[in-house]
């Protein structure tokens, strides 16, 4: 008897029906060998047992709000309007699945809809999907699919300032595939460096990738990097870490960029440590068949009503198999209805203040910081979004002296990769008041 | 409700747009505002051209009556086979959402997300009692990147010994995240074709084994009939005497909770996806989670970081010379683990078995009240789901799209359609346990009497669905001149 | 969504009962397990019968399905007349299930109930500023207590000055809590006919005063016709002159706040319904809050406990000795009083003054778009509401009924019918300031085509509604025979 | 501009459909004498101030969550299935009123009628109605019901161990209707004196009331109680505060009870500091005419459909107004809904089950304190559900010191009422832990 099953009388009736005596019959074609006894996973829980457990989870755990925070490094911390977690808790939404059936699902199906228009919108694209797993297995999509368009291209020219898990995850793809990842170093102001360009690239290169803002957050010369794309025949493919920025910066899609992708959790997704986010993907028309990912497009009803539904399936693993555009089935569907929820929100001007007002934060702190003398950012005067870098020999040790003071600075780049410059990434939006950013000013004065 | 003004059709949100209205306000900003034209220079873009201008009210009509158009498990069953469809418990929902865990940015420090480590290291326990493998990997997003998970790990593997196997066997009714999973870890896919029984042939494995090159194999089990296949055992021999790796496709899990395991199954990879037998939503498409357990044999090519035990406390560690690196950024789908985590405890080890139970007894009433009505192309034993077709309707010219459309009208989603491709006209059906005996009466009902009116009025099911909010649509249209974005 | 599934009938959740169906379940007891056989002896009941033996998928489908068939603010415009059907933020909810309010014990030492204390104090403070009053009690669960407890206390004022006064006056197109209040406050209600302009007869009011005993008149401004009272001041003069007191009926405040303040028109006390004007949610019926604003000549009377500054922090006093005592348990609705602040906080003093120039706005243009097709009985300036009557509709066989049935199938609620009694065949409609002007074009188009529809088709008006869950109801049966609950 | 208004394009097309200038034309009406300046309000402020704010408030309070909580009188912690706040979210309950139009409210309306049905199988009365705002004016309006039906009676006899917050509020609402109210003591049982009862009650009497269990937790004899009431032509009136208790105890209703009502805020509604909780309201069937508040009926549509209704509205304040049977129009519908919801998943056995736990663990605390011998009850030996009183000179200092210790020990009764004896009442439910019960039995001896 559990609140989740059927109950006694139930299963009697069902058991009757089928004609067995007992449960364990409809087994019988599981052999003894592969058989397991007791499960030892302790009784059924109440939900009260449950909840205690689980705030002893969650009470072990510290959260920023009760600190100054200054984390982003690819997670970051922005409005999260209540409606959108209220609306997405409906029934209908989120214990769904996959609109197979549209005319029962027209829901998601519209949703989607807009949420590829908001992607379009915001990333000056032509076509955008339903949704990847995250920023990361985003930009490994657009590879892969700049390796099925460039034929024999096997290799990829990789900013070294691309976010590093985005970098290590399509290293992990591309292994496999047999593609090999060209570094692209970064120049004296944090920048893909430009000027080096035209020796990396050649034939053999299918796609040059860079982040903007990039790890740093350095916003990336985009038409430099266009041009020499084009210029050897490989696909430009832009990745973007902090959603928010495109409410600011010209995106990649203005300068022919081939796929603009990245992750919206910055949209107001809870970072929840590290997931579920929402990866995106948006492309020029000329790539629609090779794009990854489910489309949901416009159509009619047989009563000529406007309608919904999923398309270019044949693209997909269950119609393509061994040779469809990418293996993703389940996707991240409600983090984008979440997301498109809180676009349509902000709209035309809460999507430009938000950034504005979070890029003026940052730039009071960049600045505060400068003031001193007595701190350095690594790459001085580069324009950046909200995220900068700074100077730091031993980033985790100044950090922990900050902590004492109810203050997470920031993240150490010892704590991303190796190869990044020693120095602490402060990630400041418009959740930072204006005390936050004078403490940590002052703190990082009085300690460094 | 669903009086005439709902079912109007509601505009795009775009369309709802009218200058000057908002739908949200930042914090109030004491900081000089920057000049973005100063700071950015040419990188600053202008107004964008086409986001709505709404109020919040308008947000919360806009998606409530969107949502209004959805079917959902909290409305009925929802028969969609190799889904596992069940009840997305709301305790579930309302711990994920406990800030300790959904503020938890992935990049504090240790000391800081001891909670979290706790909870992952916990629901690896967990997973590998019910598995019975040696150990987990919760990082991958869903079942689909599970299996590439699991594959670039074999491959890892086989490169580690010097092996250059490039052939995956795939049986022909395997879902298709499997060959095209196999396909992006470097391998090429050789179709088994299944027994007339509806599973694995053992000759043909043996046979494909024995001509060389096979890296793996890529089973599921129960298989996409839902029928347990006998000869895995046998199967995990045949590879593992060659050198060879079974993956185990998880997705059916639901059947044989603590009643058998993968373990002893001989898999040496397989992915759970917990949005399915761990009860975490579905949520209109994802987000999942499909973590993959492993044999000692993969072990040390685990993707990083893994949760490891350090003094009194967790760290995640780096330290894995092998690994097959990240699949994804930071560590899993963390608030999916904290679902499926709840839904564990909450069902405790006996409850597991009794959920498994529960899905094969419903499937196999359903089996047992459609059989006189509809074709099982298929004899073996139902697990938890069952599979018929169309043939018996064709004659009237009704395909199992057809039957589909009406379930839609008599209030039920639809069984998953044309798959596996072994059946023709397939409709497969997995109830799941939650359902209870009235929702399964009612089903069956429906069921029957469409194969009624599949024989006395078929043109009723041939213009189905007609209750629901759109009718059938043009396919062929959406295909043929894409319209994938709203424009004014 | 709308299919045939879910618009069948859903039974009642005792008919989905089956034996061994759990929907919960509790703590293990780790104490010894009491016979209560033996500690409660003869007290002791048996299983009770009829309670249901349900799943909690059950519990969900049943309570979704259910929801479905119901229309609300979240789906559109409902202009309930004299309810302020205004949208309810989701920021309020989030806010008001914050643990620190939620799991508070009203009892539990001051010293650990500060916030409580400090959040209903903000928001006295609050109210204080809007109505221009003395003192706030914030105990009253709703309006029709509010109305009440301001009763109360004007009697025990009277009491103190010895008097004994027993005539209420209250105009005819008051609503009806308000002669029910005073009944129950112990008072005679005296009616007073409203003017052919809708409003106060001053003059009677003069008369009846002059004839003495007269306690108190409880008036509504903006009037039930969404009418200011343009004589209020004076009214409130006769009233004073005379000893008696001023009651103002504050449900629709909405009209005015930031604009003018019952203090200035001469209130002695007022009640406020937190679910009108301030947002909180209507609950498909309560709950509510109804604080009451008073004048200084009130202040003594007040229910106890007030919560009143002490040093640093906030105490709950009972030292009122001349207080009315105690009208409902604890403290009010705190759960509502949480909201309502967070309300006002959202819109800030400017923002409120907005919001009653929207809700004035609308109605303006309701009444605009309306005037056309149907007749206005009154013709003084609108504020928040307008009242239609049915008079040229009638003579096609249509009544404010039919016309309010046919609104649900355009998807729209009804106005408030058949109020205020002034108005035969009324239909007051109350748009608020949270429409916008697609939402407010759509309603008037629907009034219109129904205008039109009276004319040219009136059976389909009569008929209506066709596209609802039910159809209309045998009212008279319900009340015949009453059948009041479920039995198997 | 602001989040819940319309936008500035919108109010000037209705400001030139009208045809005003302004807004402030549509105010010509109110005259200058009666006109307010700007309010000192402060700023509208954005959700994340708003939040900051009020985290600010809910952080001042201390929840019993950080303590082991014993505290009751009238307000009980019992388990919460989150699935009742997550069905009552949604918008088509919340945000609904009263289901005025039923062909749009079957929702409300059948959840409502289940709700009553709960409430009859619990009392064991014929009718119940759609709710009161809590138990205290519930039992006013039983009263008041008494008052009516009674004719000339104008005198209630009103047990002293009724919770004296509904004794409270009973005696505002009785001196307006020049009611008068008779204490009827308690015994040295601690349970209403019924031999003293046929001494109070007489010809004027209209109603006689007593809690069970009452404010000490303590089961009257509710069979004497009706005998005597019925006896002198009295209406017989049970007030429930603690409505689990209905899991075990025999209710009025068996007794002849004309009515039983309270509170149910028991089954798991949120204590919020104390409201809304939700008031019940049941009786015989020859009352209904007399009852207060909504009562929804079933029916059938035009159809011949199965649907429910408001019915007999001509006991109420719209129609009948001065001579309504109670002043109520708004009520309690959504908690009410709240409650069907946590019955629901209850049902059969979760409320006998919930009821036995809570009176185990009560009796287990009971029990060890009773073992100590320093410590001693009020009425020792009288049955109780799941609350007590310990007999103590100095509640509030013994409470006091328990607090260091993490344990909120319980209700003084010297915050509750003059007239009661010193102690403290110790309520226990399922929700205490055995380890609670055995800390305060320790602590209790440590400093009593
Ligand atoms: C049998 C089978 N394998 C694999 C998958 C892929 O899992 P996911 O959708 O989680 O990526 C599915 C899911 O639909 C499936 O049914
Ligand atoms: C004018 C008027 N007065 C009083 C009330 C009673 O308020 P409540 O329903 O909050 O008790 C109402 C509510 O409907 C009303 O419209």
């Amino acid at each position: 008897m559990h609140r989740y099953l059927a109950g006694e009388a139930d299963r009697r009736a069902m058991l009757e029906a089928i004609g067995v005596a007992s449960v364990e019959e409809l087994f019988a074609d599981i052999p003894a060998a592969v058989r397991v006894g007791e499960l030892p996973l302790g009784p059924a829980r109440s939900e009260d047992e449950v909840r205690r457990e689980f705030w002893a989870y969650a009470l072990r755990n510290t959260t920023p709000e009760c600190a100054a925070s200054f984390l982003g490094a690819g997670v970051y911390r922005h409005t999260v309007p209540a409606v959108a977690d209220a609306l997405l808790q409906r029934g209908e939404f989120f214990t769904a699945y996959t609109p197979y059936q549209p005319e029962v699902s027209q829901g998601t199906l519209q949703a989607i809809f807009e949420f590829q228009t908001f992607v379009c919108q915001l990333t000056e694209q032509d076509v955008a999907n339903a949704s990847l797993y995250d920023g990361a297995t985003a930009v490994v999509e657009a590879v892969l699919l700049a390796g099925r368009v460039g034929g024999s291209r096997r290799r990829v020219v990789v900013a070294e300032s691309l976010h590093p898990d985005y970098r290590r995850v399509l290293e992990t793809y591309c292994s496999a595939q047999g593609m090999e990842v060209t570094p692209l170093p970064w120049d004296r102001a944090g920048m893909a460096d430009v000027e080096a360009l035209p020796r990396l690239v050649g034939e053999d290169v299918c796609a040059v990738v860079v982040q903007s803002p990039n790890v740093f957050g350095i916003v990336e010369p985009l038409a430099a990097v266009a041009e020499a794309a084009r210029g050897c025949g490989a696909l430009a493919v832009q990745a973007v870490a902090e959603a928010t920025s495109l409410g600011l910066l010209v995106p990649g899609g203005r300068f022919g960029f081939d796929v603009v992708c990245g992750d919206l959790q910055a949209f107001g997704v809870p970072p929840a440590f590290g997931g579920p986010h929402v990866g995106f993907f948006a492309a020029r028309e000329r790539h629609l068949r090779q794009m990854p990912g489910r489309l949901v497009g416009e159509t009619v009803d047989r009563a000529g009503r406007r309608a919904f539904v999923l398309t270019l399936a044949t693209r997909e693993q269950h119609i393509r198999r061994a040779k469809a555009t990418s293996n993703i089935c389940t996707n991240h569907g409600l983090v984008a209805l979440y997301v498109a929820i809180v676009l349509s929100l902000l709209g035309k001007r809460g999507v430009r203040e938000l950034a504005v007002a979070s890029h003026s934060v940052a730039e009071f702190v960049k600045a505060g910081i400068g003031r001193s003398g007595k701190l350095a950012l690594v790459f001085p005067g580069s324009p950046t979004y909200n995220e900068f870098l700074l100077r730091h020999d031993d980033p985790e040790g100044l950090l922990q002296r900050l902590r004492g003071q109810g203050i997470l600075g920031g993240v150490p780049t010892t704590r991303l990769a190796p190869h990044l410059p020693p120095g602490v990434l402060i990630a400041a939006t418009e959740q930072n008041t204006t005390d936050e950013c004078l403490r940590l000013i002052a703190a990082l004065e009085a300690v460094a | 409700m669903s009086g005439q003004g709902t079912r109007v059709r509601e505009g795009l949100i775009f369309e709802r747009s009218s200058p000057g209205r908002v739908g949200y306000q930042l914090p109030r900003l004491e900081v000089p505002l920057v000049d973005p034209a100063v700071t950015l220079g040419g990188s600053l873009r202008g107004e964008i051209d086409g986001l709505p201008e709404v109020s919040e009210v308008d947000v919360v009509r806009h998606f409530t009556r969107l949502s209004k158009w959805n079917y959902s498990v909290d409305e009925g069953l929802y028969p969609l086979g190799s889904c596992t469809m069940k009840y997305n418990p709301r305790i579930n929902e309302e711990l994920a959402r406990l800030p300790g865990f959904a503020h938890l940015h992935p990049l504090q420090p240790a000391d800081q997300v001891q909670g979290a480590l706790a909870l992952m290291w916990e629901l690896e326990q967990a997973l590998l009692a019910i598995t019975g493998m040696a150990r987990v990997t919760l990082q991958p997003a869903a079942g689909a990147q599970g299996e590439l998970t699991g594959m670039l790990m074999i491959r890892r593997a086989l490169e580690k010994r010097g092996e250059r196997r490039r052939v995956v066997l795939i049986p022909d009714s395997a879902h298709g995240t499997n060959p095209a999973s196999a396909v992006f870890a470097g391998f090429e896919v050789l179709e088994i074709a299944s027994t007339p029984e509806g599973t694995l042939d053992v000759e043909a494995v043996r046979r494909a084994v024995a001509k060389g090159g096979v890296a793996a194999l890529m089973a599921t089990v129960p298989n996409t009939l839902g029928v347990f296949e006998p000869a895995i055992g046998e199967v995990a021999q045949i590879l593992h005497d060659d050198g060879a790796f079974l993956y185990l496709d998880g997705a059916n899990l639901n059947a044989f909770v603590g009643i058998a395991s993968p373990g002893k199954m001989g898999a040496d990879a397989l992915h759970i996806n917990l949005h399915k037998t761990f009860s975490t939503p579905h949520g209109g498409g994802g987000p999942g989670a499909g973590p993959v357990a492993v044999s000692a044999a993969l072990e040390p090519y685990l993707p990083i970081p893994t949760v490891e035990r350090e003094g009194d406390g967790f760290v995640l560690s780096y330290d894995r010379p092998e690994s097959i690196g990240k699949v994804r950024g930071f560590y899993g789908n963390f608030a999916m683990l904290v679902r499926a985590l709840a839904y564990i405890r909450s069902l405790g080890g006996d409850g597991l078995r009794a959920m498994a139970e529960g899905a094969v007894l419903a499937a196999n009433y359903v089996r047992k009240g459609l059989e006189g009505d509809y074709h099982l192309p298929y004899q073996r034993p139902t697990l938890h789901e069952v599979v018929f077709d169309d043939s018996r309707q064709k004659p009237f010219g009704v395909t199992n799209v057809d039957i589909a459309k009406r379930l839609l009208d008599y209030g039920f989603h639809a069984p998953t359609m044309s798959f596996p491709l072994i059946v023709h006209g397939a409709m497969m059906i997995e109830p799941t346990e939650s359902e209870s005996l009235g929702e399964l009466d009612a089903f069956i009902h429906a069921m029957r009497e469409i194969a009624r009116e599949a024989r006395e009025t078929p043109e009723v099911v041939r213009q189905a669905p007609e209750s629901t909010p759109v009718q059938r649509l043009d396919e062929v249209r959406a295909a043929r001149s894409p319209v994938l974005r709203w424009r004014r």
